[in-house]
């Protein structure tokens, strides 16, 4: 697989860091590829916005972070806005529908989900929104494999807490067959 | 203590990667004072270390971590500090010292963006000249360099082990980028590398003489409370390591400092080089900023320019030779840094002719892209 | 000595500026009247009119987002 | 309504710290003081650490001087030293004023140098996410102490004391008139003077330890803060966990700068 | 006659200081001290900075650590973490201690780690020609302070107890066996353990100080240092001019090596 | 305050002349931290300082002592302090932060010899690389040099002159030899130097933008107390002073630092070029050793040896065309330095081509003598 | 103390080391039955018959020159 | 004036210091010479040995260390046979009779004098003993004059002490007058 960008984006506190490092887990160490995965740790990151970036590839990763990307996760409007640009043409935009309501213009595909509140009114808790947005992704982004995605959060979260984060990823690749279909 | 963890793939921050490495490399000693963006290193640590039976502590400053680290490598533990930026300055004073009287340890320095406090939180490559020269006085340095998570596990064990051999304190630098990318490292198993242990006195303790001068240049320093007695200090000393104003064993011991680090450059210099057999245009790049570099160079090549790189993972002592020799082929260098222009200067300098050096400089916190460096060939040649 | 203030007739006027609000709940949690309630993520004035003016709400605010007049 | 736009630089706000951070609670008390005080902001200087608590001065319009980790004692007793009709406000956190600072910390006090320093005691150092501070208690949670710390933490006022300090005073952002009025008397102070100010850091220091809700914070001060007369009355099992607030040495003694000018007069007539 | 032969590198002899100068006599001291206790020299280590002070080590037989100016302490704490077994004795000046060193010092005290540490105090900067000190007293001259020191001096064994040593005591060269007594007890505390040593500098500040003879330097001590519990009843007034010497706190609390072992144990079988 | 011993000669040692030079530049300010070679400077000023109304002050260390002079100098009084090597270790962070808020203040660094506590009594000229190199990060650095008492004096009021005229620190290096050697100086009269005084803000204060980008790249700070009230820090930060992480502005802003000594480099260097029309050879030295450099010069042209001497008074920047126009006329340089050879890698990277640079290092605390250098000359015609 | 040490009969061997003592005089001004006397910049012993043994010389003789056996 | 290398030499506490400090002044202020002069700062310059150098010339001094010696006062053995070989052939030793008992062999002429007798005996205090032997030196190297050089020795030495060591000079200089005579 060639180099493969993506962007998880939102506001502090969305988990949509240890949501980056699954997923390059996923793709590292369960799936064989090689994955970069990078933060800001400026003072923006203390604040509202937040963001994780996650480079795919079956090659080496060189240039560790996102120059085009091919997918952009958007929980709010402020960060869909702000990084819709560095999108790439014909790449993939998965908003969280009840926050993002001004939709960028460009030539991308976009996904648009009520993220946080399948979270909330499926899985019973907003704490796993991220996990609802990964199961999304990895339906529609078919970089990585279910499975490989769903060892990953398994080995990341904190004990006792496996089948709600299973549930949440399901219900997100729920949505992701729905969206596609 | 072997390493149970060898032959997994693990993803690892570059700093993650700086704690993994210094424990499989035997350390069991780390002192440092917080900062940005070299924390991670002694957070890790300080949770590993007693789980080994060894030692994390925050001292009151970066000065008192320096001067923490050199007691207790004296007294048997191999010893890490690590810093960034305005931390390593409040360090020089002391990593002399350790310079000065032989005593092996490892400073990190993930190098963060700008003078005095600057940019934190972003990536640069400022203080690789101060690396060489931040401290008084003149004698040999080492220096290393990490461009991945994998060269930084790889950089700290050798780190170490060069400080053993060498008995000096060895700098290891990391940029941010290096330093806070989550990517994979493949723990090696334990017979893939070596460790380098301190050599101890073959001697008596009444025949002891801890900076005797040896044909290999280096001394033999006893841990403290194995029975050999004798004196450490800054000051130009004999070699009994007591002081002395003998301009004869001066000039000789401070000479020495130097030599012992230029006559084994063979050992310690390694550079990576890429595609430079039939290249043109050399690029010279080391750190995050080499890995654009080899982006760079797949599409200059496929765009049909014969470029090549130089990476040098050994920055200090400078691989002036090489460089030398292939300045003789090439029609020029392109050195991208997150700087200034300071290892330019070492370029410029180890030609010894007019090859054109061209810089690429970036000193906004900003990584150098692989499409920069592209441009600047392409403008070159 | 809050207290006493209270004696003051004139109705409070309390602002809260939302671009500056982070809402870390303190004035609510610490207005002696309940006049403040948390939503969505910044402090509402829901009670005016049980204000006595104490101040504490804009003595507390980290923010400089609350404003009692 | 106090009308802290007219003191503040509001193209700076929001202010970069955290939801329910303390800090913001003491510049207002600071402005209030000064303001009530009517010092003149222009023969004022604000100098700083680095840290959170640091970032103050940014944020007041003011003569303001952010300098490096731990030393503003020493950039604040040149400017002291080299112009003394300048009143100078010193803004320290706990990890800049006793960590790597410490030493100036003393030696001012020392010097019994007319400065008034507020130190912003959040048991941790915020700016660098959460790791121990010598203020941090014995058995808390810091990202350098996650098996619980096991250094004793300073005394600092008491340090302030030892060191020669001529005011000062404990208090903190919930009782917060109390705050502001140790302020003030640390302004009106000819000598050194220390406000230390025990202030909530929810992010680096609550999350760790059970109390990441700001209003959790502010409700351990306001149950834990205890006067100073009373504090003094406790048995040592009543003191666990309990800190004194209040005035904790308010002297007069020869200030530094005056010395310093009856020495120029001195050596001039002589 | 004791054999101070045995204890000394006998080949840097004599050693370089000025005739009078109270440092050898501290030296012997201590050398009696370690053989009264049996201590063993090679698990002992000396650590000093940079000083006159600090350059005793490098006569004693033993293991010996002269670090850079200031930072003894630093040096002896990596030295003590690393192998608790080893018994650690810091030898410094006021300078090495209080000035460059001040920070180190508290930080030392506050963890309460285990090192016994003489601090030769004689007012001054010794080695580099006799500049102030933190502990020169007010009015005396010195190089940099010709017109008379202007600023009051640390009681720095108070500052040791405010930062939370465990055994501290003051004593100085003309009691020599009070001098030897001490260091003796604070070689036995488990804990960070001072002991203040006045010792004549007849170069350096006796000169500038109409004391320029040793034996004047000598009889200023006699006549001037004062056990503690007759200090304690004395009045300002009486006070003026004294010295208290005598033991100043001597408590047992944890001690930071062996916390960090029981934290090892712990860990370990978590 | 004038000077009322203009003209008249008078025995000083170089340390004392720097102290009287900077009374002469209008110092009214010093804080320091006593350490051998360089005490003489506090000493003096110790006492001379109050009788003009000026402040001394001997801080806790050295770190304390560079912060208390930026603070001066940003309070109005020109600052100055004085140290040697591990004080000049010390030091580096906050001359950086100096450096990075253009604050004008001086530093003058007595070299000691060796690393660490080294020699403290004996001379070296080990710290030239760290007084540019020193401090982390990137900027311009300038950094004068004396050879004698007179010219103690006189640089130490050019320090002065550059340090306000380019907002920035400036350091002064001597070696123990010029520090401590006694000799006439000529105190010039009050109109025979020239003195510079910071730049005052022309704008009322509400416009007052203390880093705004102007033409010479040189910022505008005003004395505190004067009625403006700004911010300075040691981040990253915009014209306002305020921090930024703005790219745009944080990469202007860093350039700023070393463009605005590069595009005054002109009126910086200065160099002192003996017999060198029609040298073959040209002897490169500094400090000191350029004293036995001119005496070797008399030799060797009594024996027929075309030498010449290239003198730099300024070390940084760097006067690396001057050596590069050298370079195409002489057949080889010889550098003498009292270190491992430190300046002779400027002088080799300047010539950008095969010119020898032949290298004569002595680091046992003993001075290079005339003669030495001569035989190196012969050696090598 | 040192008195009752006067008890004991043997005769006082009192050595100075010349190539050590600097000449500082401490032993000379407080030797309690002034058995010593400088001579030459060097400490000399006079009346070695006087000496109690009380051992403060070699004590507080800072160049390890003086010794009493 | 072509270069001439003087170097004082004894014990610490003689003011040698001091007195190349007057010499040098003396050259430079009052004779309108050129005069550099150094001294030792190591360990040495506390104990025993202690020792000033003066170079004059009435061109510029660009080496400021004496290299070979036109002139090497020494008032003790130990510095008399430690400096000695440093003096140029022909050079001129002066020592101090009552302390220098073994003479260095070496092609130099040597004036020998009990010049801290002197100063004892016939100015009535050691401490002129320096002052004592500027007058020999100056009377026997004859590179300054008198004159210059009690100028130079008013303007150094402590007010109320200028008669005092007037007369150690005259006494010094009338003793160097018997060596030449
Ligand atoms: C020399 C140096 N060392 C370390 C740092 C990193 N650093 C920045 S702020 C800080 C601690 C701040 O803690 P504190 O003073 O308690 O302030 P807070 O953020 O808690 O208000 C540290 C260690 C630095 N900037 N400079
Ligand atoms: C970093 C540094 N600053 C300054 C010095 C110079 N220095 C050496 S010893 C000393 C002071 C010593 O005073 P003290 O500790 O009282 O020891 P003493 O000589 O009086 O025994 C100083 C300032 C130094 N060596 N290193
Ligand atoms: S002033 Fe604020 S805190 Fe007080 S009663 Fe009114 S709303 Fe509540
Ligand atoms: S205290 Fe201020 S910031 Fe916090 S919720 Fe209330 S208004 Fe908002
Ligand atoms: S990290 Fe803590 S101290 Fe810093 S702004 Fe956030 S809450 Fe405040
Ligand atoms: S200078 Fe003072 S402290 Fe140093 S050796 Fe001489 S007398 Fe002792
Ligand atoms: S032992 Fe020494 S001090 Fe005591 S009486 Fe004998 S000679 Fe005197
Ligand atoms: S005390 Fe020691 S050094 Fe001093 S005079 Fe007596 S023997 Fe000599
Ligand atoms: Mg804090
Ligand atoms: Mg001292």
């Amino acid at each position: 697989m060639e180099r493969y960008e993506i962007r998880l984006s939102g506001s502090g506190g969305q988990g949509l860091i240890l949501a980056g490092k699954i997923l390059a887990e996923a793709a590292a160490i369960y799936e064989g590829l090689n994955a970069v995965q990078t933060q800001s740790y400026g003072p923006e990151a203390r604040g509202g916005a937040s963001k994780a970036e996650v480079v795919i590839s079956d090659g080496e990763i060189e240039y560790p972070k996102a120059i085009e990307l091919d997918l952009l996760l958007a929980l709010t409007q402020e960060s869909c806005l702000k990084y819709s640009s560095d999108l790439k043409k014909g790449g993939i935009l998965i908003i969280d529908s009840s926050f993002v309501k001004e939709l960028p213009k460009g030539d991308f595909r976009i996904y648009s989900a009520p993220i946080n509140e399948i979270a909330v009114d499926k899985v019973g808790k907003a704490v796993v929104t991220n996990i609802v947005a990964l199961g999304i992704l990895t339906k529609i982004s078919k970089v990585i494999s279910e499975d490989s995605v769903k060892k990953a959060i398994l080995a990341r979260v904190p004990k006792g807490t496996e089948e709600l984060n299973m549930k949440a990823f399901d219900e997100g690749f729920k949505a992701g067959e729905e969206l596609l279909s | 203590m072997e390493n149970d963890s060898s032959g997994q793939i693990r993803m690892m921050q570059g700093n993650q990667a700086c704690a993994e490495g210094a424990l499989a490399a035997g350390c069991r000693f780390f002192a440092g004072y917080p900062i940005t963006p070299s924390s991670e290193i002694a957070e890790h640590l300080s949770v590993a270390l007693p789980k080994l039976g060894g030692k994390f502590i925050q001292m009151e400053d970066e000065i008192a971590a320096m001067g923490a680290i050199i007691g207790a490598s004296l007294a048997g533990m191999k010893s890490l500090t690590a810093t960034s930026g305005p931390g390593f300055s409040l360090k020089q004073e002391n990593i002399g010292y350790a310079g000065m009287a032989e005593v092996p340890c490892v400073v990190i320095n993930v190098m963060r963006g700008g003078p005095s406090t600057g940019m934190p939180t972003l990536p640069a490559q400022m203080d690789v000249q101060q690396a060489r020269w931040g401290s008084h006085g003149d004698r040999g340095v080492i220096v290393l360099v990490a461009d991945s998570a994998q060269e930084s596990y790889e950089q700290t064990i050798r780190a170490f082990n060069l400080a053993e051999k060498y008995m000096t304190p060895v700098i290891l630098l990391l940029d941010e980028i290096v330093g806070h990318t989550t990517e994979k490292v493949i723990i090696p198993e334990r017979s893939e590398y070596e460790i380098i242990d301190r050599k101890k006195p073959d001697l008596p303790p009444d025949k002891y003489l801890p900076y005797r001068e040896t044909e290999d240049l280096i001394p033999v320093l006893a841990t403290f409370g194995t029975g050999y007695k004798y004196n450490v200090t800054g000051l130009c000393h004999n070699e009994t390591g007591f002081p002395t104003n003998d301009p004869a064993i001066i000039g000789a011991q401070i000479k020495r400092l130097t030599d012992k680090i230029i006559i084994h450059k063979k050992d310690i210099i390694r550079n990576r080089m890429v595609m430079l057999e039939d290249a043109e245009i050399a690029i010279f790049a080391y750190g995050s900023v080499a890995r654009s570099a080899r982006s760079a160079l797949a599409k200059c090549r496929e765009a049909g320019i014969k470029a090549g790189l130089f990476q040098p993972t050994v920055l200090w002592p400078f691989p002036e030779d090489d460089i030398r020799e292939v300045a003789g082929r090439v029609k020029g260098f392109v050195v991208p840094e997150m700087n200034m222009g300071q290892m330019a200067r070492e370029v410029e300098r180890a030609c010894r002719r007019d090859t054109p050096v061209h810089r690429l400089n970036r000193v906004d916190g900003q990584p150098i892209t692989p499409g920069e460096i592209v441009d600047l060939i392409k403008g070159v040649v | 000595m809050t207290e006493e203030q209270s004696a003051r007739k004139e109705p409070a006027v309390i602002t809260v500026k939302p671009e500056w609000c982070k809402g870390c709940g303190i004035c609510v949690a610490f207005c002696p009247k309940d006049v403040l309630e948390m939503e969505g993520g910044t402090a509402k004035v829901l009670r005016p009119d049980d204000c006595i003016k104490c101040m504490l709400c804009e003595l507390r605010c980290p923010d400089f987002a609350i404003t009692v007049e | 309504m106090f009308n802290y736009l007219e003191y503040i630089r509001e193209s700076n706000f929001p202010h970069i710290w955290c939801a329910g951070c303390g800090d913001g609670i003491i510049l207002k008390a600071l402005i209030r003081a000064i303001d009530k005080l009517g010092m003149s902001r222009d023969e004022s200087v604000m100098v700083s650490g680095i840290g959170c608590s640091s970032r103050t001065p940014g944020y007041m319009d003011i003569n303001t001087l952010h300098t490096t980790h731990g030393r503003a004692l020493p950039f604040a007793t040149g400017v002291k030293l080299a112009n003394p009709d300048l009143k100078v406000i010193v803004i320290t956190g706990d990890g800049d004023a006793t960590a790597i600072g410490g030493n100036h910390f003393i030696h001012a006090a020392r010097r019994n140098i007319d400065l008034t320093v507020l130190l912003y005691n959040n048991y941790i150092y915020g700016m660098t996410g959460g790791q121990c501070s010598p203020m941090t208690p014995v058995g808390s949670k810091a990202s350098t102490a996650q098996h619980g710390n096991l250094e004793p933490s300073f005394n600092t006022s008491g340090l302030a004391i030892a060191a020669g300090a001529s005011f000062v005073a404990r208090t903190d952002v919930y009782h917060v008139q109390q705050c502001e009025k140790f302020i003030s008397k640390a302004l009106q102070k000819k000598g050194f003077s220390l406000v230390e100010i025990m202030t909530p850091c929810p992010t680096a220091y609550g999350r760790r330890n059970k109390m990441a809700n700001p209003v959790t914070m502010m409700e351990w001060l306001k149950d834990n803060m205890v006067p100073v007369a009373k504090y003094d009355k406790m048995t040592d099992q009543e003191r666990e966990g309990k800190v004194s607030a209040g005035i904790l040495c308010d002297i007069d003694k020869a200030e530094f700068t005056a010395e310093y000018d009856k020495l120029i007069k001195k050596v001039r007539t002589e």
